[in-house]
């Protein structure tokens, strides 16, 4: 792991423009709300959040999947924006994604080889017959054989599918892999699977992660870093340890707490907090966590926190730390 | 909600002129009206005179413009062939258009909706395949034929019912059936499916798990649920009745605005024609229109609060 | 390195072979009594089309003037003759041909056209989509059939024109549907996937939305074709659409309507003839749209 | 026991009032009530009830008789004089007189009436009024069909009434000095007279007269075997033995002046410009055949082109049928049968089983080996075709009423009339040398010889005149006429 | 009260050697392949196991809730309070609905029907189980709304579900099932859909609600921790069997069961960060594909030939009963034979 930034995001925002049919004005739903940060090459970057708060739409900008309302995503330098869509094109082979939803990832209708191969052969690499040796070799990296080559996706089970999707996104050798809660549709015993095989990767490849997940146990498991988000804004940034043992933001403080006990003996302080996550179309003003903060005070609800910096990289957004 | 009048009549605007213009050119490319409107010994320049009076000799694009500025005024010309203007001519035929569609309609849902509901209730028994195959056969079955097949029975063999006309309550029992058939078909079949959809929905079982009965649990909850498609269908289908019951007027001789049409085509009396397309076009966006704002009503998610 | 293999080969759950397709169509089909009904009369309609001329007992044009309106069952005439002495039965065969030629073309037809402009529409959305929705809002603003008639009586009667006008009638429903599956095939995560993978526009189009349309095109289709049958039926009917002494079940009992009082079989057996035909394609255009696609509900 | 209701209250009602009303079926609305407007048998059907003529035509010799006028004849070939009837009122209580006349042929006139009438009118310069019962007419060119014109078009009405409400309500609201007037028009459903009783010629014994509109054939037998309906016009032939074997029905047919030809069009290139082909083709029709299985006999054989109501009708040459001088013939002109391949234009409906004999020609020609493809045609696009001279090689029309030569003969066969799909300019020369003849005897010779020429130049092949088959009420008096009128006046119940 | 199972410390629901079987294209399945257990009175058991091991089936089997006709109980009964409601005609089924058993769906999101306000759908258990008058009923409603933590009872009441989070559809869903104060109430999933504040916030409201009410609670989960936090006793099932049946203390310190010893060492928590963590290898068989021995054969590290041949019964050890051969020697009693 190496310090130099190979992913830089600055300002980044993301607006929808929702209609709401014929009867209701259309409502802009804030769903990435300038937020920066860097991921290091090698690293695991990770973000967690409540649903709804702009997760896989922050994963879905920076590969440029959704066209960012303002901000720049720097990747090696330069910034992704400005490139031409056959550039942009070209560019993904250095930088890819592992979705959600094993059963939605792929297309029902190709075998396993042309979901495999095809990656290669739009990037044009190699010969055809060395593409299926590429896609052998793949498949037996991610746990699967030769055997399951002219197959098709509806004949494997959930977690196998997912082997497929990260196979398909490593295929390429890339350098930057977007992992959009790779295994919150799995069951406990193949989530454990598929971290195995995402750590094993990396480890092979030298690849850097963003791992998305709302899933603190997995986060605190594989992650270097970790980014918490709450309502398209990073409320806290810290490295993984640091931010479990000491967090600093109350919205962080309950999100851990909230997390079930491992053993029935386990005695926990809960902080149990009150409400909903507001609606990004209509988020509270101030600080946009204020309703729910059991340690609100009246700078909050009209001001929005400054983003406070620790030597450590911690950073946090929070009044309670202005000073 | 004043927006949204404004947005829907904006757009009705936009689809009932382009469906104007379409039509108006689709009819001056059908050929000159004048040759039959004449006597057939009328000499060349007689025909000359009387498309320079219909000003059927200008540019294309000068009649157009003209049709327009007049249409806007609810002006389409007078029939070629009676001289009234087009436009009454249309309205004089829509109250028994009316009559017939409405009643086709009425029985319609009277007769299909529960049918569906019970088929989906009891699906895959005897009685659901009863049903089913009762709709499947009434979508296949053409309404002209059906009509046919009416007045041979009612009319030619046992004299019971008059083949057609208007008139007395009499004359619309036939038609309406006829008219109602299809209808029945769609709608039983439609309630049917939506009904199975929102039989397997989650809610239901939460509503089942309350404890409340069975009929209950069909009328009110998912009833309520199905409506929302069915609206779509009822209105899209209310609209095909009020424009579209050409052959069952024809059928019929019901003096209805399709009849009109049907005629107003074989005369190449345009002015008639566009006069019924405008007021088909304008139906249809009315109808879609209040069925949107039905929709609405039955559906608490899109309604204002 | 290799990863340990956990996956245990047994448990890849069983895949159906290509070759199989045929045979687990046709398992499929005789599990549903409807299903198969309809197949079975799609298949007769078929054969009686293609092979009709040499099935049929009669020319289905020869006027014979002194056997007109023989009922059924005279003179070797099992449906009777009409009012030209015409063999009803020799006819109707005859125009299961028409009828099928304007079904299928049509239908493949107003699906070619309705689908591109479909995908267009909803890949590329936009304006180009705003105009196309809008033509076809427009188009929907008027009755199907009415439509058909206007077009037919503007482009003159004819096998020809009532397939033109079927179609400029027709490929609304099909740009709807494709343009809405499309709408949702973009947002599926593997389109997502194959643009994050770095796929090309064009073979996005083409290799991975396109497959998947055919499943809904496909169905939709064959609910299309009985309606297409119907409406060329209902144009003949009233005069235009197929003109006689082409035999189209339409035109046949537009023909035969005026002799209901005392020559019943004129416009019993070609209405016969359509409620099969319509019957046949809908069972089995039903049972296909809830075999291959379940999702797709509401009406034909 | 709703439909019993029906029939009940149909019946019962209808039997006390039966002496008092008749219902007739008709296929279409009138067009408008206006007289001298449209050009059709159905709206003229109608309005005849509602307007009177000058002169009538009668009813089975089409002969000339007075009506509105007394007398008539023409002071020079520019001049005619007319004397009218002096004790007629209109409906309303306006006189009738000479004005009245002066403006309906105004009416015709006037460009912006829109009357398809005026091409037939077009040649006449000045209406003068001599006297309240005396007008002339004056015409720029010798007209000698005047009579013809007056009787057969010109109807009567009244002025002030139009002045007065304009042309778009008089259309509704109209006032002749008729037997009738308007109770109540509903549109594409029905027209209700009520009758006159200050009419001139007598109190009408019917008082109620309703046109129901019922366009579908079958609707209309309907309504009239379930007793809805008391007579109608047009019974398909194959349908006749259903009223005649109604108990409470007849048939009553008459020969009609409407004549049925089929069109060897030459107006454009192919093997009918050939004289000897359009006499094969003559002789490989045969027409009894087609009468008598198509027809059921219902119909008069035709030989020349003119039928023989015709006042300037003379007999021709029948061909005949003879299939192997067809053939010879063909042969001469050079051609052989089994390549010729001919197309016959149809319409579908517009006269008594017109598809049906166009299908039955074609198995007859079929039999001497030539092709002909039917082309069956929705009626306007069937005129349209002719008109534009784009019919086929051959067509089924029909012309009429027609009871002089010139209207016929000089419509159908001048250049730049395409009715008859034939043109010889030689015809023409003969066509206009006799137009203008004012001597009734010589425009008679003249129009004598100009038909033997065009049966000898085989212009078409001539059907039949067509019969007119009307389903009438038993108890219902009424005589079809020639000119195809229905006077509810003439008629009476038993 | 009833003959057999009232000695003990009253037995509110009995499920005894519960067989569900389905009728589908493909033939039959039968996700549910003999299960018997017990919850008792102020009792909360808790059943985890993989998606589509047969927790939902069992539970809506309890509620005779299964899809009917094509899902159906092939063998076995089920006892409420010592009565037998497995073989209830509908009509009878209905009064216990919402009465006496009550339950809570994964889905708070689509368990609410759009179209009915909040007050209507509440209402329900209410009419159909009491003489209430309507105003009592909508008091009841406010009150009950209330209790589960619900702001603005008296305004939520008449709102559409559309217009509340997800975790306040769960509390409406909560107090539905608590309306009527059901002796036993069934939750599938109840959390699961949530976000970790929000599931915080309602397993807080369930123990609460729990303890002041005495009833009996069968929790269905799969998250361990859930388990830990909620229950008193555990059963572990797999592909369509319980294979481990204990309390929830035995459960996380000497589980028995392969399977169960699996699922509890592949929690991330449990592994040194950054390392591979335990798991077990392959997937759940689906039902048609349940290996003729222990249908945990095909993953289990302990494999051996009997178990690849022969069904296990449910063996009785000393804190649990177990499904597994391992433990044959061990055995006290044979809780349930193969049959
Ligand atoms: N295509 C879109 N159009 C409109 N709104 C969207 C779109 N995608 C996301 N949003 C909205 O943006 C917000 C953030 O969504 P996002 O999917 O990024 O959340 P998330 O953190 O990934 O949530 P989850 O954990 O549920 O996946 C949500 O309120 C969502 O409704
Ligand atoms: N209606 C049905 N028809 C056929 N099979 C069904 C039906 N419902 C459930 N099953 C099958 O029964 C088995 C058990 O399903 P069940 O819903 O009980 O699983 P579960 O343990 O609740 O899983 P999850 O954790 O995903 O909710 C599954 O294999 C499922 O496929
Ligand atoms: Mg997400
Ligand atoms: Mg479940």
């Amino acid at each position: 792991m190496s310090n130099e930034a190979i992913l830089e995001v600055r300002g980044l925002k993301k607006f929808y423009d929702i209609e709401q049919g014929w009867f209701k004005d259309n409502i802009q739903v804030k769903a990435v709300d300038d937020i920066s940060f860097h991921v290091n090459k090698g690293e695991t970057f990770g973000i967690v959040g409540e649903s709804g708060c702009g997760k896989s739409t922050t994963g879905r900008t920076i590969l440029r999947l959704d066209e960012p309302t303002e901000g720049q995503i720097l990747f090696e330098g330069s910034d992704i924006n400005l490139l031409s869509y056959e550039k942009m094109r070209r560019l993904r082979r250095k930088m890819q994604m592992v979705f959600q939803d094993p059963y939605a990832s792929l297309n029902p209708k190709k075998t396993i080889k042309q979901i495999l191969t095809e990656p290669l052969r739009v990037h044009q690499l190699y010969s055809k017959k060395e593409r299926i040796e590429k896609a052998i070799e793949i498949l037996e990296i991610v746990g699967l054989s030769s055997y399951h080559l002219e197959r098709y996706p509806h004949e494997f089970s959930g977690g196998q599918r997912q082997r497929i999707g990260i196979a398909k996104a490593v295929i390429l050798n890339p350098e930057l892999i977007v992992a959009d809660e790779p295994v919150s549709a799995l069951d406990v015993s193949v989530q454990s699977q598929v971290i195995n095989l995402l750590l094993q990767l990396q480890d092979k490849f030298n690849l850097t992660y963003i791992f998305i997940s709302h899933d603190l146990g997995v986060v605190r498991h594989i992650t270097d870093r970790v980014a918490v988000m709450y309502l398209g804004k990073i409320v806290e940034l810290a490295e993984t340890e640091q931010l479990f043992t000491e967090p600093m933001h109350p919205y962080t403080k309950a999100l851990i707490s909230a997390v079930p006990i491992n053993h029935p003996d386990e005695k926990k302080e809960r902080i149990v907090l009150s409400g909903d996550v507001p609606s990004p179309a209509n988020p509270p003003n101030g600080c946009t966590f204020h309703p729910r903060c059991a340690s609100c005070m009246d700078i909050c609800k009209r001001e929005k926190p400054p983003v406070i910096s620790f030597d450590d990289g911690h950073t946090v957004a929070c009044h309670l730390y202005t000073n | 909600m004043v927006e949204f009048i404004i947005k829907r009549t904006i757009q009705m605007i936009v689809v009932i002129f382009l469906a104007l213009t379409a039509v108006f050119f689709l009819l001056r490319l059908s050929g000159d009206p004048a040759t039959l409107f004449l006597p057939p010994d009328a000499p060349k320049d007689q025909i000359a005179q009387y498309r320079e009076m219909l000003g059927f000799d200008r540019p294309l694009y000068v009649q157009y413009g003209d049709f327009l500025l007049k249409a806007i005024q609810g002006d389409f010309g007078e029939s070629l062939r009676s001289h009234e203007d087009a436009l009454s001519v249309v309205l004089g035929r829509v109250p028994a258009t009316f009559q017939l569609a409405f009643a086709a309609l009425g029985l319609s849902i009277l007769i299909a909706i529960p049918i569906g509901i019970l088929s989906a209730y009891k699906r895959n028994t005897f009685y659901d395949r009863i049903g089913v195959g009762l709709t499947v056969l009434g979508q296949a079955i053409p309404s002209f034929w059906l009509g046919l097949l009416l007045i041979f029975f009612f009319a030619a063999v046992f004299h019971l019912l008059p083949s057609g006309g208007g008139g007395t309550i009499y004359h619309m029992i036939l038609p309406t059936i006829t008219l109602a058939a299809y209808s029945v078909a769609r709608f039983a079949r439609f309630t049917r499916s939506t009904m199975l959809d929102v039989l397997k929905k989650d809610y239901i079982r939460t509503a089942k798990a309350s404890g409340v009965p069975m009929m209950r649990v069909l009328f009110k909850y998912a009833l309520k649920n199905s409506l929302i498609p069915i609206i779509t269908l009822v209105a899209l289908d209310l609209g095909v009745l009020l424009g579209g019951a050409v052959i069952t007027e024809v059928v019929f001789s019901w003096p209805g605005v399709g009849r009109l049409l049907m005629q107003s085509l074989l005369n190449r009396d345009f002015p008639i024609v566009l006069a019924g397309v405008f007021f088909i076009a304008v139906v249809y966006s009315i109808i879609n229109f209040i069925a949107d704002i039905a929709y609405a009503y039955v559906n608490p998610q899109i309604r204002v609060k | 390195m290799m990863i340990e293999n956990e996956i245990n080969p047994t448990v890849v759950f069983p895949s159906i072979k290509k070759k199989s397709k045929v045979r687990h169509f046709f398992k499929q089909l005789s599990k549903s009594k409807t299903g198969l009904a309809g197949f079975i009369i799609i298949i007769f309609l078929l054969v009686l089309g293609v092979a009709g001329s040499w099935i049929a007992p009669f020319d289905p044009l020869k006027a014979s003037f002194g056997d007109k309106l023989l009922p059924p069952m005279t003179k070797g005439h099992l449906l009777g003759t009409d009012q030209l002495g015409r063999d009803i039965l020799s006819r109707i065969i005859a125009g299961t041909k028409i009828s099928l030629i304007i079904g299928i073309t049509t239908v493949f037809l107003s699906g070619l056209i309705g689908s591109i402009i479909g995908i267009i529409s909803g890949y590329f959305r936009g304006w180009i989509d705003v105009i196309l929705m809008r033509i076809v809002d427009v188009q929907l603003s008027f009755p199907f059939i009415l439509l058909v008639l206007v077009v037919n009586a503007v482009l003159g009667a004819g096998l020809k024109n009532i397939i033109i006008s079927l179609v400029i009638g027709g490929w609304v429903m099909f740009a709807r549907v494709v343009r809405s599956e499309v709408l949702a095939l973009r947002e599926k995560e593997f389109i997502l996937s194959c643009v994050a993978t770095g796929v090309p526009r064009w073979e996005i189009i083409v290799k991975h939305i396109l497959p998947n349309l055919f499943t809904p095109i496909i169905v939709l289709s064959s609910l299309q074709v009985a309606s297409f049958i119907i409406a060329e039926a209902s144009v003949s009917f009233l005069g235009f659409g197929v003109q006689p002494p082409q035999p189209a079940w339409g035109n046949m009992l537009n023909e035969g309507k005026d002799y209901i009082f005392n020559s019943w079989w004129l416009i019993t057996f070609p209405g016969l003839a359509i409620v099969i035909t319509t019957l046949g394609v809908n069972l089995f255009g039903d049972w296909l749209r809830d075999e291959l696609d379940p999702e797709m509900k509401g009406e034909s | 026991a709703g439909t019993a209701g029906d029939e009940e209250s149909k019946s019962s009602g209808g039997k006390s009032s039966k002496k008092n009303n008749v219902v007739i079926g008709i296929e279409a609305d009138a067009a408008t009530l206006l007289a001298n407007t449209d050009v059709n048998y159905i709206t003229d059907v109608q309005i005849r009830n509602i307007y009177d003529p000058l002169i009538k035509r009668n009813p089975e010799t089409g002969g000339f008789e007075p009506a509105l006028a007394t007398e008539w004849k023409n002071i020079d070939e520019y001049t005619w004089e007319i004397t009218l009837r002096k004790d007629v009122k209109f409906q309303n209580g306006d006189p009738f007189n000479a004005e009245a006349v002066k403006f309906n042929i105004d009416y015709i006139l006037d460009k912006k009436n829109n009357s398809t009438y005026l091409s037939r009118w077009a040649d006449i310069k000045e209406v003068k009024v001599i006297a309240d019962d005396k007008v002339q007419i004056i015409t720029s060119k010798p007209f000698p069909t005047m009579i013809a014109r007056i009787a057969d078009d010109l109807l009567i009405m009244d002025p002030g009434n139009v002045k007065k409400l304009g042309l778009e309500e008089a259309a509704k609201n109209p006032v002749g000095t008729g037997p009738y007037k308007v109770k109540e028009w509903v549109r594409d459903d029905h027209l209700t007279l009520i009758a006159n009783d200050d009419y001139w010629k007598g109190k009408p014994s019917i008082k109620e007269a309703t046109f129901r509109y019922i366009p579908e054939f079958s609707s209309r037998l309907s309504a009239f075997l379930s007793g809805e309906i008391d007579l109608f016009k047009n019974i398909p032939v194959d349908s006749l033995d259903n009223v005649k074997n109604n108990e409470n029905s007849k048939v009553e047919s008459i020969g009609s002046s409407r004549v049925n030809y089929l069109a060897l069009n030459t107006l454009h290139k192919g093997p009918l410009q050939n004289q000897k082909v359009r006499q094969a083709i003559n002789y490989a029709v045969d027409v009894d055949e087609l009468l008598k299985t198509v027809l059921n006999g219902n119909g008069t054989k035709m030989t020349g082109p003119l039928s023989k109501i015709n006042a300037d009708y003379v007999e021709t040459k029948d061909y005949g049928y003879n299939p192997d001088k067809a053939k010879e013939l063909l042969k001469e002109a050079g051609y052989d049968p089994k390549d010729l391949k001919l197309t016959l234009d149809t319409p579908n409906g517009r006269y008594p089983m017109d598809s049906q004999v166009a299908q039955a020609i074609a198995a007859q020609l079929k039999r001497i080996g030539i092709d002909v493809k039917v082309q069956v045609n929705e009626w306007g696009n069937h005129l349209t075709k002719i008109q534009q001279r784009k019919a086929g090689d051959m067509f089924i029309l029909g012309w009429g009423p027609t009871f002089d030569a010139q209207s016929t003969i000089q419509n159908l066969f001048m250049k730049d009339a395409p009715y008859s799909g034939f043109y010889d300019s030689e015809v023409e020369k003969a066509i206009q040398k006799a137009i203008p003849i004012f001597n009734q005897d010589k425009r008679k010779q003249a129009f004598g010889e100009i038909q033997q020429l065009l049966v000898d130049q085989a212009a078409w092949v001539p059907l039949w005149q067509q019969a007119d088959l009307y389903a009438v009420n038993k108890n219902l008096d009424f005589k079809p006429k020639v000119d195809e009128s229905m006077q509810v006046f003439d008629m009476g119940w038993k | 009260m009833n003959k057999e199972g009232g000695a003990l410390n009253n037995k509110i629901l009995e499920v005894k050697d519960l067989q569900v079987r389905f009728n589908t294209s493909m033939g039959t399945v039968q996700p549910v392949r003999g299960v018997d257990f017990q919850v008792h009175e102020g009792e909360t058991l808790g059943i985890v196991g993989e998606s589509g091991c047969g927790k939902s089936v069992t539970s809506l089997a309890v509620m005779g809730l299964l899809p009917s006709p094509a899902g159906y109980i092939a063998e076995g009964e089920i006892l409420l309070e010592g009565k037998r409601i497995s073989h209830l005609k509908e009509r009878e089924m209905r009064k216990l609905r919402g009465n006496d058993i009550a339950m809570i769906f994964q889905e708070p999101m689509t368990s609410l029907n759009p179209v009915f306000t909040i007050g209507e759908q509440l209402s329900e258990p209410l009419r159909q189980h009491t003489e209430l008058s309507k105003k009592e009923i909508r008091r009841k409603i406010i009150e009950m709304l209330k209790l589960v933590g619900i702001p603005r009872a008296e305004e939520i009441i008449d709102e559409y579900p559309h217009q509340l989070s997800g975790g306040m559809r769960q509390r409406v869903m909560i107090s539905l099932a608590m309306l009527c104060k059901p002796k036993l109430l069934i939750a599938d999933e109840p959390t699961t859909a949530l976000d970790v504040t929000i599931q915080a916030q309602i397993l807080d409201l369930m123990k609460k609600i729990k303890s002041e009410n005495q009833m009996a609670m069968l929790l269905i989960t799969h998250d361990l921790g859930v388990i830990a936090e909620t229950c008193d006793r555990v059963i572990v099932m797999y592909a369509g069997e319980i294979v481990e049946n204990t309390d929830v203390r035995t459960l996380f310190n000497e589980p028995k069961h392969p399977y169960s010893q699996g699922l509890l060492a592949s929690l991330p928590k449990l592994n040194e960060r950054k390392q591979n963590l335990y798991s077990i290898k392959g997937n759940v068989p689906r039902p048609d594909e349940i290996p003729k021995g222990c249908a945990f054969s095909t993953r289990c590290p302990h494999v051996s030939d009997k178990c690849r041949n022969e069904r296990p019964p449910l063996l009785k050890l000393n804190h649990q009963s177990c499904r597994c051969w391992l433990y044959e020697g061990e055995t006290q009693e044979v809780m349930s034979h193969v049959k």
